[in-house]
Formats: structure tokens, C-alpha cells, sequence
């Protein structure tokens, strides 16, 4: 009966502007939240990369250039290979053509050296998924097949970059509450000066007989309403923009090169977790309004006799 | 008016009107009132509203009527003294169970404070609205009232866009259309001409003859003296009762009830 | 005469929170830029450092672990340590220590063979900013001092980060660039809002007499006095809340190491730029408030007959 | 009143007066009027007020009294027909040129319009303030005016904290306060005793005096009766001129200004 159309407070002019405040807010706040998370899920993913990897060096022989040393090499190389296929644990060994282990070292030891030194052998191992793998007793038959091999865990990169999924993570949570924050006051601050212009209406209201939760039940859903509207049309705005940078930062990449925060831009992909905080931000922004405008409307009625 | 004998409003006004010898429906004793730092406006003010009784009420400009009508609808607190509403001390009333009492007082204000953004139909029917009134009752008794005050080309028309005496009339439907059992109008009839102003009276008077108590604030004297009920007088922050020109007894059982102290 | 009271428009509670909004906003705004000016800062700085090195590798002799090469090998070093040293444009020549480029080549190498492994011999050159170096006759007098040395001008390098540079520019451009039009929007909705609440007044004035520009006076010297006292107080907030940034950043550094942004953030330094893009944002947000309300008084006024 | 004999204006009211035989404060030709998808509220309606005149305006609620005032002060525009304010057509009034012509005109608006966070003092000194005058001035002027119509103890009251009669009296002593030439009070006296309303009449009876041209649209009979001036009527969306009951001829010059066609 007394259900939807309320009070009309949907025809009043003042309250127009918080759809496009909120929309402001909720854009930001998407475009902070999208950022933390492909930033972090970007290093993640790396950080799984490496994990999910060995590295092992077979080294060369110290006099190179004659054949013998090749063939010992190579006969060394295709005993490794023939071991690790055969290793529980292990999903593929590929050894790395030796013009890319001579590409890494290039600007380390420049392109003369590399030409010249006995490179190590390089094999670059995947682990399953699902078995573990017993490294202890990898490496001691490693040491038998090919003496002097070793295997390379990735223990100090990996440290590094759990070091830096850490602060990319802090940082990102720190804009995202920072921007939270931000919208949180801004919500707060516009929902009580439109409120401020129903000052009288309340007041009428409450002399008539209205009680509180009546008043209060008017203004919050009027408030909520708008604000799911502003919410939502940021939420879209956000997430055109994402599918447009991440067009441009795609076009950049096959300019520059894999440099940088384009790649990384141009690596965002839309997975659950960024449309749950697609979705969860004009939630938070339509309660929070909901919650505010209660707020205000209550204390304004508890200065009333 | 068809609508107050089949209005809204379920219980009987009559009922309330036969068990009211014993109770007021207003009762001030000892009230004093003054405003933050103000002037004392009502000193030592004691009275009593017997129900279904009818009085207006004078005084210059600035003497306290609005502030008097205002402790009766729980609009203000006095400073010190009793009043009694409906047979209750009000400062014994909670929180909570202010809104139904004030549901049973009508007031018209005299700055009118309809909702700028509803329309005269909804300005009316609010406060059937608020005491959840099933939507068909309210379309069909609004319009009737709203017919009877003369605004039936005007259902759908926002405040602004009425005339001063038109929205004077929402403000006076607004106030009667729950059938209070006691009604508080500060001056009714400021914007209306003299026709319009004694077709309302009598609006208040069937109101009141269905049981409902009434108290008119105004400056009007000519209404004053052609309707024949007892009158109030403020002064110097006192409330007298003021002697009729006529010495004829007033034919209301009602019109006897104001006693000041 | 009718100078400084005005309408008496402070009085108005309904425009008390405009400061309140657009302190946000300016602290939002001052964080972006304060962060986009820091992270090019930062790169550009890692360029010009880049730009003024060289490193110089001189090969090892092939046959390591007799005492003849050794010495050999040391000789070559100081030869072309002293060439270094009267080249006119080098400010400094610094042998980078055995351990140094070890530890540098062990993720590729492992530990076995960097111990193994005969490595060459890296000086890391400054340049001086004063005097421009002639690559081609210094690479021509090294090769006759000691045969086989190259001059590594990390040209790989700077084209990475110059294309770094050049996304992380944009990035923050666009960073900014979102804030500011949020927060110039916002302005524009808060300030029309609060107008809205004077809607009558403005109307009495202009049916009373009083010339348009009259009223947009009033109005738009109490909005811009609201919108300066918000500004001020949201960059005041900015510069504490980089101050304290920095300080926990240094911290974290000190705890996980070089990594990542926690570096970036500690390496913030408040320079003139920072200074005047944090003066600039008040006064920004000052006069975008005035001439919106003052645009805003004057349209409502129009539609006034 | 020394007020408006040593008052702010520097021209003199009188000379305006004398200048006035061949020219009219007000003249309305053939104007039609109606709002947006409205009825028609003023039909064929011609007029004119000569300088120096005094008329009542009266109607019935809703006959568009208010609106008619609202055509003089520049504040609606009619649908057809020529005004002429001044002596001047208003559709042929530059934008720039309207706060001028709207400062000869003092308004009481029927609902007042305060400022709201404005003193009683700030208010009725508003259009002093806007046409430039002296501080110096103002605080002599307006607290005497102020006095007259017994505010003095109000000076510094905000409109919130004072009575409705308190108000409208504010909102009279800012429309007279910078003597205008042309005097439009709607229902100036709704909310006020008959004591004050007569004090009230005999301040714009003052104003005419000094040259200032009156038209007070208003429903209280008894003050028409009593004020013996030319009345003019709003019925049916026509204007006509309404005989006095006393045949007597009005004393004053401004009297017989009025011609309705
Ligand atoms: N909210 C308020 N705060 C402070 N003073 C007030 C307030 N309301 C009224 N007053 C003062 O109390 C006095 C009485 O006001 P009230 O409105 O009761 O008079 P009234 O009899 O209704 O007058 P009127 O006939 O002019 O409406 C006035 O002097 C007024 O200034
Ligand atoms: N702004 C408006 N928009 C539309 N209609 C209006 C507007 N103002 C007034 N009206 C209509 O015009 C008619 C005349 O109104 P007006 O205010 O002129 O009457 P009035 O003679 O002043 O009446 P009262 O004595 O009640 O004040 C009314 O029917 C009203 O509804
Ligand atoms: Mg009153
Ligand atoms: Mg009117």
C-alpha cells in the first residue's frame, strides 16, 4: 500500500547529483580494486611459474672445442634426460638450446665471452601438479649420472619475488582503503546534505505522527536506491575503461616490447575475482548509503521533542 | 460531509465524547514556557480542554498561541508545570509512544508545511498513509474532502503552484482528515476570504459534533463573534477565559468546558 | 559597506560539508600526483644513472688456476684502469670486485660453475656529466691495451627502460587525469547541490532587485572560501600521509630488501615539483568552486523571468 | 514616521507625484494570463494605477490575485497583452535593465520569503544593502522602522525563532524600507491582530502620502470597510472596479485613479 512510491522523494531535484557522485566513487574504487588485484595476481602467477620449475646445469667440460669434449657433453646431457624421464614427480624435461643459455649470459658477459666459454648445459624441468617430488634423492642420482650436475630451485629469485608479491599487495590495499575511505566520506557527507534539505519534511512528518522507522524506512530507501544507480553505472564505467586499456596497452606492447607496466597492463585478464569486486562495490556503496541516510535521518529525529 | 460519519477512523467518536466526563482531553497546570534565552511567554498557565468541547483562542501578535498549540502536540516542552494529554502526564509519555499519540491530534500550522513534492491528494492523505490506511479508503475519501474544501480541480497540483488560500485548505484537510480526537488549528483562515472561512468553521463544528475537540487560534474577530463558542484570551503570558457579548448560554455541552485557573 | 558579511551564507549548515568533500578529493588528487611525479622521477633518475655508466669487461684468459694467468689478468686490468683514468669525459673507473660478479652471474651459472668458471674482469665507468666521451676511439685504444675487452653502453638496457618510462609516464597521466575529472565532477555536483538548498533566496533576491552578478558575488565568495579551506586541509593531509609512507617503506625495506615498490615509495623525496603541485591543487579546486557556482547561480537565474 | 520624510531615498517622493498627471505607475491593456496547461486566470484584463494612488485588490481564493501582483513585479510574464510599468512596455525591457525597474517596486509576498539565516535586521535591510546604501544609514533606518512595527526587541532574531505575525511585519518593513514607487502587499495582514493591521495600513497610508503608489490584494473585509479606498475585483478571471458602499467621494487625489475598462 504505503510500499513504493513513499514519499516521492524520487521527483526531488536536490538529490539528483548522488547517482553521479556515487558513480565517481564507485569508478575509482573499481579501478583500484582491478588494479590490486591483476598487480598481485600477475606476481602470483609468476611466483607459481617458478615454483612449478627446475632449473638443472650440466657443466661443460673445461677444454673446449675438440669433438671428445662434445660427445662427452652431449652423451652426459642425453643421461640426465633419460633419468629425469623417468623420475616420479616430474611432468617434462626440455633441454634449453644452447643460443638461448648464451642469449642469457650475453649481457652479463658480453657477446665475445660467450662465444668463446665453455657454456654449462641447461635443462629446464617442469614439476607435475600432482605428484611432489623428491629432490634429495634427485639431485644424488643426478650426481651419479653426470658428476658435478646440480639443480637450481629458483630458492633466491623465488624469495625476491614473494618479497615483492608482499609489497605490490600492501600497496595495493593501501590505495584500495584509501579510496574505500574517501567514498565512504564522500557518501556520508552527500547523503546527509541531501538530507539536509528534507530538514522540514522530517520535522512535519514526526509532528504528524509518523514514527522514526517510518521517516527513517523513506529516506534510506529513496537513498539506497540512488545510490545503486550510481554504483552500477560506475561499475560499468570501470570496467570499459579496463577493456580499453587493456586495447591500448596491447597496442603499446607490440611497440615497445614486453616493457614494463604495459605488459602488465595488456596482462589484466576479467577473472571471478575481479567481477565479485565488480559486483561487491555497488553493494558496499548501496549499503553504505542505506546505512548513512538511516543514520542521519535518526539523529536528526533525536534532536526533535 | 458524508466522510466523517463513514470516514476513516473505526472507533466512534461518539464513544469517546459519552466517557469523557470524568477526563480531558487537555489539561495545563501551573505551565511556564519560555524559548531559550526568550522572554517568558506563558506564566503559571492552567486550563483544561473537556472533550468534544470547542474554543478559540486570541491574543496579539507574538502573545504565544502557536507556542501554546505547540506543547499540545508534543511540539515543545514546557519549562515547568503538567500537561496533560488524553489523560496522561506528557512527560511520563516514551519515546515510542509519542507517534500514535500525536496521530490523534489534527494540527493545521500556520506556516501550512505541506510536502513541497507531493501532490494535494498526497499532502492529504499522509497521515492515513502513516496510520497504514488501506490505499482504497484513501482514494476515496481524499478526493471527498478535498471536494468539500473546494479544491476538486486541484487533486494533483503541487504546493507551489497553488494559491495561498488553496494550500491553507490542503493544510486544514491534512489536519482533519485522520478524525482526530483533538484538533489544533493556528490560524485557519488567514488566507481565505470570508465565504470560504466559515465554510471551514463548519467543517470544524461537524468534526466536533462527531466528538473531536477544537481549539482555533486566530486574529479573525468577525469569525469569532458570529460563531458562538467560548473563547481563550493570552496576554502578559496569561491565559483568561473571555466573557461572551451574548449572555445566552451556549448551547454546547462542550462550550462550558474551559475552565481557567 | 556590504563587503565581507554577504548573505551571511557561513551561517548555513547545509554547506558546512563542501569542505569536507573537497578535502577528500584534493588528498586523493595530491596522493596521484605526488605518485606519478615520484614513480617518472624515479625512472628517469634510473636513466640518467644508466646513461652516465659503461661497463668494461676484459676476457679472462682461458686457462684459469695458475698463478701466470693470474698475473696476466691483472696486468690487463691496470693497463686499462690507467688508459681509464686519463680519458678525457670519465669521472670514475672502479674494478668491480671477483666476488661482486660472481654473485651476479650465480642464478645463471650455479654456484659450482661461477667458482669454476673463468670470469672477466668488469670495471664499472662513470661518466662526467661535464665532458662527452668518444666511444669509438676509447673501444680502439682498449682493444690495443688489452685485446678482446669490450665497452657495454647498456644500450639494451636504456631502451627498456625508456620504454618503462614512457608507459609508466602515461600510466600515471591517466591516473591523474581520472582523479581530477572525479574530483572537478564531484565539485561540480557538491556546489550545485548546495545551491539547490538556496534555490528561494536566490529567487527573493532577484525578485527584490538585486542585479545577477549581485547574487553570484555572494554565492560564489562563500563556495570559493569553503572550497579553499577544503583544499588546504586535504593537501595538508597529503603531505602527512606521504611523510608517513615513506617512513614505513623505509622500514619494510630494511626488513624484505630492495624489492619492489616498498623501494619506490622510500625512495619519495619532496621536491620543489611535489611543492607546487601541492599548492597548485587547492588553488585548482578554489577556483573550479567559484566559477561553478557562480555558473550554477548564474543559470538558475536565467530561468528566472 | 520621520522615517520616510528624512529617509534613504534622496529624490523626493512628491515630485513624482506632481510629474505623474500624464502618466501612469501601471497600465495593463487587454492582458490574458494563465499558467502552463492551466485555466485562463486572467482574461481581457485592461487597468491603470495612476501615481500616487491607493487601491485594495480582493477576490476569492484562487481568482489570481497573487498573480496578478506577480505581472507587476516582473515576477511572470503574461501569455498576451502589453504592460506598462513606469511608462515603459515590459516586454521591451532589457534583461540588465529589470533589477532597477524591480527596486521601485517594494513586494509583501503572501508567504513572506524571508531569508532564512538572515536577522529581522539583515532582512528588511536587504534592499538597502543591494541598492548600495551606507551602513552608516541602514543601522539608523532600519531599527526605527523596525520599531514602528514593533520589532525593536527582535532585531537580531532569526525568522525561524519568531511568530507568524512577527514575520509578516518583517516582511512589510522590507518592502517599504526603500520607499518605492510602487507598493504591492499581498494579504499583508493575514496573520495579524486588527490592532497592528491598522498600524500596519496607516504605515503604506504614510508611504502613499509621500508619493509611493499602493495596491494591497487582501480577504479582510472589515479593514476595506474601514480604509475607505477605490477597491478593485478579481472574479471569473475579469477585473472590475467595485462601487463604495459610502457615496461619498474619496478625499484623496489618488482615489479615482483607477479605470478599469
Ligand atoms: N522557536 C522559537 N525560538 C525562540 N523564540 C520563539 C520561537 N518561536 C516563537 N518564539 C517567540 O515566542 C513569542 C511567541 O511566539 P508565538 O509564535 O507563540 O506567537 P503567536 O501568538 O502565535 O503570534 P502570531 O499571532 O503572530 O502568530 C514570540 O515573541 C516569538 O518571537
Ligand atoms: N506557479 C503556478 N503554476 C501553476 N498554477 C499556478 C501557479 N500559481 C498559481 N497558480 C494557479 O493560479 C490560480 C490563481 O492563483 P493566485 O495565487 O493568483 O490566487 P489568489 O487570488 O492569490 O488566491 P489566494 O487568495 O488564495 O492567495 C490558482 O488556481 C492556482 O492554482
Ligand atoms: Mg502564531
Ligand atoms: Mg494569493
Amino acid at each position: 500500500m504505503w510500499g513504493r512510491n513513499d514519499l516521492a522523494l524520487a521527483r526531488d531535484p536536490s538529490t539528483r547529483f548522488l547517482p553521479g557522485l556515487l558513480a565517481v566513487l564507485v569508478y575509482l574504487a573499481a579501478l583500484a580494486a582491478v588494479g590490486g588485484l591483476t598487480a598481485q595476481g600477475f606476481v602470483s602467477d609468476w611466483d607459481r611459474r617458478l615454483a612449478g620449475s627446475l632449473t638443472i646445469q650440466i657443466p661443460p667440460t673445461l677444454n673446449t672445442g675438440d669433438d671428445a669434449s662434445r660427445a662427452a657433453s652431449a652423451e652426459r646431457r642425453d643421461a640426465v634426460l633419460r633419468l629425469l624421464k623417468v623420475t616420479p614427480g616430474i611432468a617434462d624435461a626440455r633441454p634449453i638450446p644452447e643460443a638461448d643459455s648464451a642469449a642469457l649470459l650475453e649481457p652479463w658477459l658480453g657477446p665475445e665471452l660467450v662465444r668463446t666459454l665453455p657454456l654449462p648445459l641447461l635443462v629446464d624441468v617442469r614439476l607435475a601438479q600432482s605428484q611432489p617430488l623428491d629432490r634429495e634423492s634427485l639431485a644424488e642420482r643426478l650426481e651419479n649420472a653426470a658428476p658435478g650436475t646440480t639443480l637450481d630451485d629458483h630458492a633466491r629469485w623465488l624469495a625476491d619475488a614473494q618479497a615483492l608479491a608482499r609489497s605490490v599487495a600492501v600497496t595495493g590495499l593501501v590505495v584500495i582503503a584509501l579510496v574505500s575511505m574517501a567514498a565512504v566520506l564522500a557518501v556520508v557527507f552527500a547523503v546527509r546534505t541531501g538530507l539536509g534539505v528534507h530538514r522540514n519534511e522530517i520535522e512535519v512528518l514526526h509532528l504528524i505522527g509518523a514514527p522514526d522507522r517510518f521517516i527513517a524506512r523513506q529516506f534510506q530507501r529513496h537513498t539506497g536506491r540512488l545510490a545503486a544507480v550510481g554504483g552500477v553505472i560506475g561499475s560499468i564505467l570501470a570496467i570499459i575503461t579496463v577493456i580499453a586499456l587493456r586495447w591500448t596497452a596491447t597496442d603499446t606492447t607490440a611497440v615497445t616490447g614486453p616493457a614494463g607496466f604495459a605488459t602488465l597492463i595488456a596482462s589484466i585478464d576479467f577473472g571471478l575475482r575481479d567481477w565479485l569486486a565488480v559486483i561487491a562495490l555497488p553493494v558496499a556503496a548501496t549499503v553504505i548509503s542505506t546505512l548513512t541516510a538511516r543514520a542521519s535521518v535518526m539523529l536528526s529525529l533525536a534532536r526533535l521533542p | 460531509m458524508s466522510f466523517f460519519r463513514h470516514g476513516v477512523r473505526p472507533r466512534s467518536g461518539r464513544a469517546e465524547k459519552e466517557r469523557g466526563a470524568s477526563s480531558q482531553v487537555v489539561r495545563f497546570e501551573n505551565v511556564f514556557m519560555r524559548y531559550d534565552g526568550g522572554p517568558v511567554i506563558l506564566r503559571d498557565v492552567s486550563f483544561e480542554l473537556e472533550p468534544g468541547s470547542f474554543h478559540f483562542l486570541t491574543g496579539g501578535s507574538g502573545a504565544g498561541k502557536s507556542t501554546l498549540l505547540r506543547l499540545m502536540y508534543l511540539g515543545a516542552r514546557p519549562v515547568s508545570g503538567n500537561i496533560r494529554l488524553f489523560d496522561r502526564d506528557i512527560s511520563g509519555i516514551r519515546r515510542a509512544e509519542r507517534p500514535a499519540m500525536r496521530r490523534r491530534v489534527g494540527v493545521v500550522f500556520q506556516d501550512f508545511r505541506l510536502i513541497p513534492h507531493l501532490s494535494a491528494l498526497d499532502n492529504v492523505a499522509l497521515p492515513l498513509r502513516i496510520a497504514g490506511t488501506r490505499e482504497a479508503l484513501i482514494r476515496e475519501h481524499v478526493p471527498e474532502l478535498l471536494a468539500w474544501v473546494g479544491l476538486s480541480g486541484h487533486l494533483d497540483a503541487l504546493p507551489a503552484t497553488l494559491s495561498g488560500g488553496q494550500q491553507q485548505r490542503i493544510a486544514i484537510a491534512r489536519a482533519v482528515i485522520g478524525r482526530p480526537n483533538l484538533l489544533l488549528a493556528d490560524e485557519p483562515t488567514g488566507n481565505v476570504d470570508d465565504r470560504i472561512a466559515i465554510r471551514l468553521l463548519y467543517l470544524f463544528e461537524e468534526l466536533n459534533k462527531m466528538g473531536t475537540t477544537v481549539l482555533i487560534a486566530t486574529h479573525n474577530e468577525s469569525l469569532v463573534k458570529r460563531f458562538d463558542h467560548p473563547r481563550l484570551h493570552l496576554e502578559g503570558a496569561r491565559l483568561s477565559r473571555v466573557q461572551m457579548p451574548s449572555a445566552a448560554a451556549p448551547a454546547r455541552p462542550g462550550n462550558a468546558a474551559a475552565r481557567p485557573a
